[in-house]
């Protein structure tokens, strides 16, 4: 038996009578990266939302260790330990990039956090020469940093992360992968919405495919490794 | 019809005034003139028949008041109108009431052009802005000495219909202002207005204000160390003003329009305060409580004069043979004419005598 | 002959930072042409100072031989000039359909009084407009998402309306910033289709913002690669795939 | 579960069905009834001009109780100093109020948006009503203006049934007019700039003309409506045009629901009619009004126009939904 | 004269102030001007009369009382009135508080009738003079009052972290959210400290401009365009707004005309925003593209 940090089950979320997750369940374990794959508009970014609670689940729950999240306010589900980069980033433009990093470790002590501060431009040292910019000016991808930068400040234990390749080029693509790596050995759980396929495959420890608001599908990312092709033909067809 | 609005045992009146808005506090006149239908009622009506206010709101706005009324005129059908503060709004709905023809006592209301030239169902019960004017503008200049007279007053129809005929009066008598000013509705200081006032030394200063910019006008004269004399209209009245500045220095030399035989507290008001205070106790009286009555006594008058048999010609005819009527409560006479509908052509005035609110004929001369 | 575009000498300087730095090349009718290289290299600035979103510091862009270097945003779109923005640029409260329609507003006829009553040109001018956006929306899967508004869209959605509102026009130059992100496998490669087919068959210049390599290799005729504000290669994908200088800047991990 | 867009809106025919049963109201008035019916008319038409631009354009422009008074005021004053017929002073006031709002959209286009813009607009309608007041000559100043009404083609235009039917026309006219717009890439457009205004320019469009012929609109609709208010009082007072005026028009905007055609008509409606229902309550009637909206606003935040969209489809309006 | 003008304008434009500073509040953490504000300000002047001349209380505690039951009434206003509709329009927020303002209003004058009612004094100090110059001690405790309001704002928004959550969920709701912050009872507790200003504006303004129920109205005018002149959402800008609105008053009372002083505010708005668009001290918000 694995160790279940979240579990998921039976979930129904709709935009007023739009049905978009239809029952959806599955587990993610302590400390693994799961990722969440599927056609555009299949729901992924919907899964995300209901488990953060941007939107409130019409029926079935979301059970961190035990705790039930369905129905919580963000903010107290946030003070659970789980953090969202969300796929609109939703960063705060006129800020400047420090004080959007800062704000995202608000809710812990300040000494803990000016740790974090470091670490965090120790991974993107682009944002340590841009702290004083107004992130509004910042490029796409150096908006991304900052999103990742912001959820990591909470210190989360789980992380949800939609499409946190997005915009951003090969090279930090692959430092992203070897953050989910970092953050893994310390114990962070990811779910993951990804779709570029070689970072999903590359960064995730297993994936859960959601067609039709449920989930179908899932394995072993090891088992699938090298075929692409078939994949695609899976998931999206 | 001519006798629509009357059965055997009522007289149906519509009674339009600002019963809400921010020309609320005058609608203090149609209460007053309510409750003394109620007490006629109360000594048995006249000819048996009881007189019902229907009441309507204004809100001192033209158009709301041209609707309230085609209602009481088409629909509530009516026998005849009275009350009506507001001169635009009283204005703004002349041409209904004379194409409807039903006769219409305007009870508040000072503008001049609503019953000059004369219509043929239209009668001014209070003393016009003429009437008003001329009163203001005689007592400032019966004070011996007057040279120079300085104005202020709000940018609206309220004030112009005190200010205008005031000016028209000095003017005849050879007199220009020395300083024309302006102190809008909302204002809380009068510093500018006041220190150029101080500049211009008037001799008198003629002031049409509401309550509010009354009193404070008033309070920065005094702060500014300014003691010339402010001639105010009827829309403020002694006591209260006191009342809100608090110290009798500051309004001393104070005086307003006061067309009443007594002041408010005096013995002859008496009757009359504890009269809308029988019939509405909650009622704060101040000088618009009053000042609808006396045109309400005239229609008394006029109807217990055309006997049981009543319509509106009747009606008509009856007002046009009021003479000379003493109101018991207003200081002139009421006398109406088919060619002169402006039936109160004077006005007294009151001011502080020996710290108290006293009615004056002309400067330190008081009323009788 | 004038290209369809020339870029000579561009440079975006903001306060001290330089964005751009003296980037020059041309782009001709039919082709398609990738900007990449690293996050916050350039690459969205080049496109803002050429769609006129910022006013260069230095050098000129000429659009068919005539400078608009310092025109404003809409007369250089009037010109036949559409770009997409990095960031989502559709109208939420529009449906799908009505924000592809608006791609079309100026192909769509009917002036101003022939519109106030209503007459049968201005109606006709409408339909037709429809017609036509129902079709592009058709090529890439999304005719069943057009009556719904924009704003409720997944992300990836959005990214495709957008696209398509911005060729719908189908105008002489296209700029595409990123066109991929959050696109699904399977969608990429339709997007990939129709931006061949506008080259092709349209004669259609493409300037195209990428980070996914394998799209660019598979579908750019040349490669312009950027770093830190500046041009640092450029070739056709086979040239540029070998590139020492690309490989440590860019490529190194891809 | 979406319905395409042609069948979601209403087809021609059902837009004329209203006014041609409307021409049988004054069977069932009387003149006090017949003058809230034509209030009715005159503020559908200062809703909607309101409304295209709050709404649509998604500007916070508060200078239409402006182009109100500036219809009214021309109308009454090309009456009098010109002594022009009522009827040629229509298109006139509405020159007059597209003047105005091609002044607003100047606003607007210098930078000035937002709240910024609202009381820039706002502080133009209160110089307005200062100018009505202080140019006595021109204007009447406070005692106001009257108008001659005198008659067309021999029909007294003091009657209320006479002009009720003239009223009728204009405002189906320009409401019309104004759905013809809406419907149009035009009124595409003008959502587009609220939208998104750089995506809308990125497109070829050229938002500072969408902006002028929002405004110009807008103005040239409530000017119209100007003149038909002068015609309904007989006289334009300054006090007519201020902010209590301006506060009830926003409500009529948003009570209707923001935007929309259909609720330009009903917020104009309900809200012409509530004071009078509260006439039986004398010096409630700002209690009533603050209250009333409030639960509108609560239960129906999209307005009166939504409850009919929940009844049938043929309500959908392009361009607007919840 | 100037000197004395200068006097009286700072002590009006010190209560424009007040006002433009309490709508600023609300503004900056929530997006929203309050047009009712008017109203509320109004409220809080009536309650602190009730307290003191219906129950006898002490100037202080009652004004103190009266700001303490504005901050619950502007806290019920957002969690029942506002939070129901925050997804909506912008317009809808503001006419949301504006309807509340009128049915406040409408209490008012139903519950108080339809007088001018004189208001007592906060503290009743005698007039201070300086050669010819009077100062009177309304002014100098409604000046000392706005600085110190001034201060501590300015030290809460911009020097500590609360001032940058604030600016946090003004910029982004969602993103507010993301970073655990429960931004409906932020915005509640936003407008009750609005509410709660605009209560300290009505207990200051009362005694000057006496109570009745449309005490409110025009000084909310007068408050969005100080804070308009200044530029939304900065505090020393609406401040130095309500300053040069009140001078600018006096002298156009004084040097032109008394009938300019009630225009004197929407001239000098043209005035400034078409040569600044975003007011004195506002900033261009530019966009990304
Ligand atoms: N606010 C909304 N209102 C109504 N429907 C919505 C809303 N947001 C999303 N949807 C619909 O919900 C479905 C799922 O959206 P979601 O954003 O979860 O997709 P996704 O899997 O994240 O797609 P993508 O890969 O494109 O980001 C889509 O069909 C979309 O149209
Ligand atoms: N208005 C501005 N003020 C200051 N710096 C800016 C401004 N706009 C852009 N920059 C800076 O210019 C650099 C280039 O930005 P640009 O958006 O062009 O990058 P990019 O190549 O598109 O990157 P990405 O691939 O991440 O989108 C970035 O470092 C950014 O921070
Ligand atoms: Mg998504
Ligand atoms: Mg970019």
């Amino acid at each position: 038996m694995h160790d279940i940090l979240l579990s998921i089950s039976d979930l129904n979320v709709s935009y007023g009578k739009k049905a978009i997750l239809r029952g959806a369940s599955y587990d993610v374990r302590r400390g693994e990266c799961l990722t969440l794959l599927g056609a555009n508009g299949s729901g992924k970014s919907t899964s995300l939302n209901a488990i953060c609670g941007f939107i409130k689940p019409t029926s079935g729950s979301v059970k961190l260790m035990g705790t039930e999240l369905a129905g919580l306010d963000p903010h107290r589900i946030f003070a659970h330990g789980v953090a969202q980069v969300s796929q609109a980033r939703d960063l705060f433009p006129d800020l400047t990039v420090e004080d959007n990093l800062r704000l995202g470790a608000m809710r812990r002590g300040s000494s803990t956090a000016a740790q974090s501060l470091a670490t965090t431009y120790q991974r993107f040292p682009r944002l340590a020469d841009r702290r004083k910019q107004p992130t509004r000016t910042l490029s796409g991808g150096e908006q991304q940093m900052v999103a990742i930068g912001r959820a990591l400040m909470s210190d989360p234990l789980l992380l949800l992360l939609d499409e946190p390749s997005g915009g951003l080029s090969p090279q930090l693509c692959e430092e992203i992968a070897q953050i989910i790596d970092i953050l893994k050995a310390e114990g962070v759980t990811l779910l993951m919405v990804e779709q570029n396929l070689n970072l999903a495959f590359r960064a995730a420890d297993r994936f859960i495919v959601l067609r039709d608001g449920q989930a179908v599908d899932g394995g072993d990312v090891a088992a699938m490794a090298g075929d692409h092709e078939a994949i695609v033909r899976n998931i999206y067809l | 019809d001519e006798t629509t609005g009357i059965t055997d045992d009522s007289i149906s009146i519509g009674v339009m005034g600002p019963f809400s808005g921010n020309a609320s506090s005058y609608s203090k006149a149609e209460i007053g003139l309510m409750a003394y239908y109620q007490m006629i009622n109360d000594e048995g009506g006249i000819h048996g028949r009881k007189l019902v206010a229907i009441q309507e709101d204004t809100a001192c706005d033209p158009a709301k008041a041209i609707a309230a009324a085609k209602k009481l005129i088409h629909q509530d059908k009516v026998f005849m109108l009275q009350g009506n503060s507001c001169s635009g709004a009283a204005v703004a709905i002349k041409p209904e009431v004379v194409d409807a023809g039903l006769p219409w006592i305007v009870a508040h209301a000072v503008s001049d052009t609503i019953s000059t030239p004369p219509s043929a169902n239209i009668f001014h019960g209070v003393p016009t802005g003429e009437a008003n004017g001329n009163a203001m503008a005689a007592f400032v200049l019966s004070r011996p000495d007057t040279r120079n007279v300085a104005i202020i007053e709000h940018s609206n129809d309220w004030a112009h219909s005190y200010s205008n005929p005031a000016r028209a009066y000095l003017k005849q008598q050879g007199i220009e202002p020395v300083l024309e000013l302006v102190m809008e509705r909302g204002q809380t200081d009068a510093t500018a207005q006041v220190l150029k006032l101080k500049q211009a030394k008037p001799d008198f200063i003629i002031g049409a204000l509401y309550e509010a910019e009354t009193a404070i006008f008033l309070r920065d004269m005094k702060k500014y160390g300014l003691d010339t004399p402010v001639m105010g209209t009827a829309g403020t009245d002694l006591e209260n003003t006191l009342k809100r500045v608090g110290d009798l220095d500051t309004v001393k030399n104070y005086f307003v329009v006061h067309p009443y035989v007594d002041n408010l507290d005096g013995p002859r008001m008496k009757k009359w305060a504890d009269m809308i205070h029988k019939y509405y106790p909650d009622e704060e009286l101040t000088n618009f409580s009053y000042i609808a009555i006396g045109s309400g006594v005239a229609l008394v008058e006029a109807l217990k004069s055309i006997g049981p048999d009543l319509d509106r010609a009747k009606l008509i005819a009856a007002l046009d043979a009021i003479k000379d009527l003493d109101t018991g409560i207003l200081s002139s006479p009421i006398t109406w004419s088919a060619d002169e509908r402006r039936g109160v052509q004077g006005s007294a005035v009151a001011g502080f005598v020996d710290g108290k609110p006293t009615v004056l004929e002309a400067w330190q001369t008081p009323y009788q | 002959m004038t290209s369809l575009l020339t870029v000579d000498h561009l440079g975006v300087h903001f306060s001290g930072l330089k964005a751009l730095d003296d980037v020059s090349f041309s782009l001709e009718a039919g082709q398609v042409r990738a900007v990449i290289g690293p996050n916050g290299a350039g690459k969205t600035t080049l496109f803002n100072a050429i769609s006129g979103y910022v006013r260069p510091t230095h050098g000129s862009v000429r659009l068919n031989g005539a400078e608009i270097a310092h025109s404003s945003p809409h007369s250089i779109s009037a010109r036949g000039l559409r770009r997409t923005f990095q960031n989502g640029g559709l109208f939420p409260a529009l449906t799908v359909l009505e924000n592809v329609m608006t791609g079309l507003h100026m192909q769509t006829e009917g002036n101003f009084i022939q519109i106030l009553f209503g007459l049968r040109q201005a109606r006709q001018a409408e339909r037709d407009a429809a017609a036509k956006a129902r079709r592009l929306l058709k090529l890439m899967k999304m005719d069943q998402m057009a009556d719904i508004p924009a704003s409720e869209l997944s992300g990836g959605q959005q990214r495709i309306v957008e696209i398509i509102r911005t060729v719908a026009s189908e105008p002489p130059l296209l700029l595409l910033d990123e066109p991929a992100v959050g696109l699904s496998p399977i969608a990429r490669a339709q997007m990939m289709e129709i931006i061949k087919r506008l080259s092709g068959e349209n004669g259609v210049g493409i300037l195209l913002i990428e980070h996914a390599v394998e799209l660019v290799m598979a579908a750019a005729d040349r490669i312009l690669v950027m770093a830190a504000g500046m041009r640092i290669a450029e070739g056709t994908p086979a040239e540029i795939r070998n590139d020492k200088t690309v490989l440590e800047a860019y490529l190194g991990h891809a | 579960m979406h319905t395409p867009a042609e069948s979601r809106t209403a087809p021609r025919w059902i837009f004329w069905l209203l006014p041609i049963l409307a021409l049988a109201i004054p069977l069932a008035t009387n003149p006090y009834t017949q003058f809230i019916i034509n209030a009715m008319l005159i503020y559908t038409l200062v809703t909607l001009g309101f409304s295209v631009v709050i709404g649509n354009l998604g500007q916070l422009a508060f200078a239409n109780t402006a182009f109100f008074g500036i219809g009214a005021y021309a109308s009454a004053m090309a009456g009098n100093a010109l002594g022009l017929p009522w009827l040629l002073t229509v298109p006139l006031a509405g020159l007059a109020g597209a003047a105005g709002g091609f002044l607003a959209s100047a606003a607007a286009l210098r930078g000035i948006r937002l709240y910024y813009l609202a009381i820039v607009t706002l502080a133009f309608g209160e110089l307005m009503r200062w100018f009505y007041t202080h140019a006595g000559a021109l204007t009447g100043g406070t005692d106001g203006l009257a108008l001659d009404r005198g008659d067309i083609f021999g029909l007294q235009l003091n009657s209320d049934t006479v002009q009720f039917y003239i009223f009728l026309l204009l405002t189906t006219l320009l409401v019309a007019g104004t759905v013809n717009l809406l419907r149009s890439r035009l009124g595409r457009a003008i959502v587009a700039v609220r939208e998104n205004e750089i995506a809308t320019a990125s497109l070829g469009i050229a938002t500072s003309r969408i902006i002028v012929t929002a405004f110009v609109w807008s103005g040239f609709v409530v000017g119209i409506a100007g003149a038909m208010f002068a015609l309904h009082t007989g006289r334009v007072f300054p006090e007519s045009f201020g902010l209590t005026q301006l506060i009830i028009n926003f409500a009529m905007v948003l009570v209707g629901g923001l935007g929309s055609v259909i609720g330009a008509v009903l917020g104009a409606v309900a809200l012409t009619a509530l004071p009078e229902y509260v006439r039986a309550f004398p010096g409630m009637e700002e209690i009533f009004f603050g209250v009333i909206v409030m639960v509108v606003l609560l239960v129906m935040p999209k307005g009166l126009a939504s409850l009919l969209r929940r009844v049938s489809p043929i309500f959908h309006e392009t361009h607007h939904r919840d | 004269m100037l000197m004395q003008l200068s006097i009286a304008g700072i002590s009006q434009g010190a209560i424009y102030a007040l006002i433009a500073l309490s709508l600023t509040v609300i503004y900056r953490s929530t997006t929203i001007v309050s047009f009712g504000h008017g109203d509320f300000v109004m409220a809080g002047a009536f309650l602190a009369y009730i307290l003191v001349i219906g129950l006898g209380f002490a100037f202080l505690p009652a004004g103190l009382l009266a700001i303490a039951a504005m901050f619950a009434i502007g806290i019920v206003f957002s969690r029942g009135l506002i939070r129901p509709i925050r997804g909506g329009p912008h317009i809808g927020l503001a006419l949301m508080s504006i309807s509340f303002g009128f049915a406040l209003r409408g209490i008012a004058r139903l519950v108080w009738g339809r007088e001018v009612l004189p208001m007592p004094r906060v503290f009743d100090v005698d007039p201070i003079f300086v050669g010819s110059i009077i100062i009177t001690g309304d002014a100098i405790f409604t000046i000392g009052i706005v600085a110190v309001l001034l201060a501590a704002f300015f030290i809460l928004l911009h020097l500590t972290d609360i001032g940058k959550m604030v600016q946090a969920v003004y910029q982004s709701e969602r993103g507010a959210r993301l970073i655990g912050i429960d931004v409906s009872r932020f915005h509640d507790f936003s407008w009750g400290t609005g509410a709660a200003l605009g209560a300290v504006g009505g207990v200051l303004i009362a005694p000057v401009s006496f109570l009745h129920p449309d005490l409110g109205a025009s000084f909310l005018i007068k408050g969005f365009a100080a804070m308009t002149l200044g530029g939304f959402g900065s505090l020393g800008g609406s401040v130095i707004g309500g300053l040069l609105l009140g001078l600018a008053e006096q002298y156009a009372g004084a040097y032109l005309n008394t009938a300019l002083i009630d225009i004197t505010a929407y001239l000098l708005i043209i005035l400034v925003l078409l040569i600044r668009p975003r007011g004195l001290f506002g900033r261009k918000v530019v966009i990304k593209v």
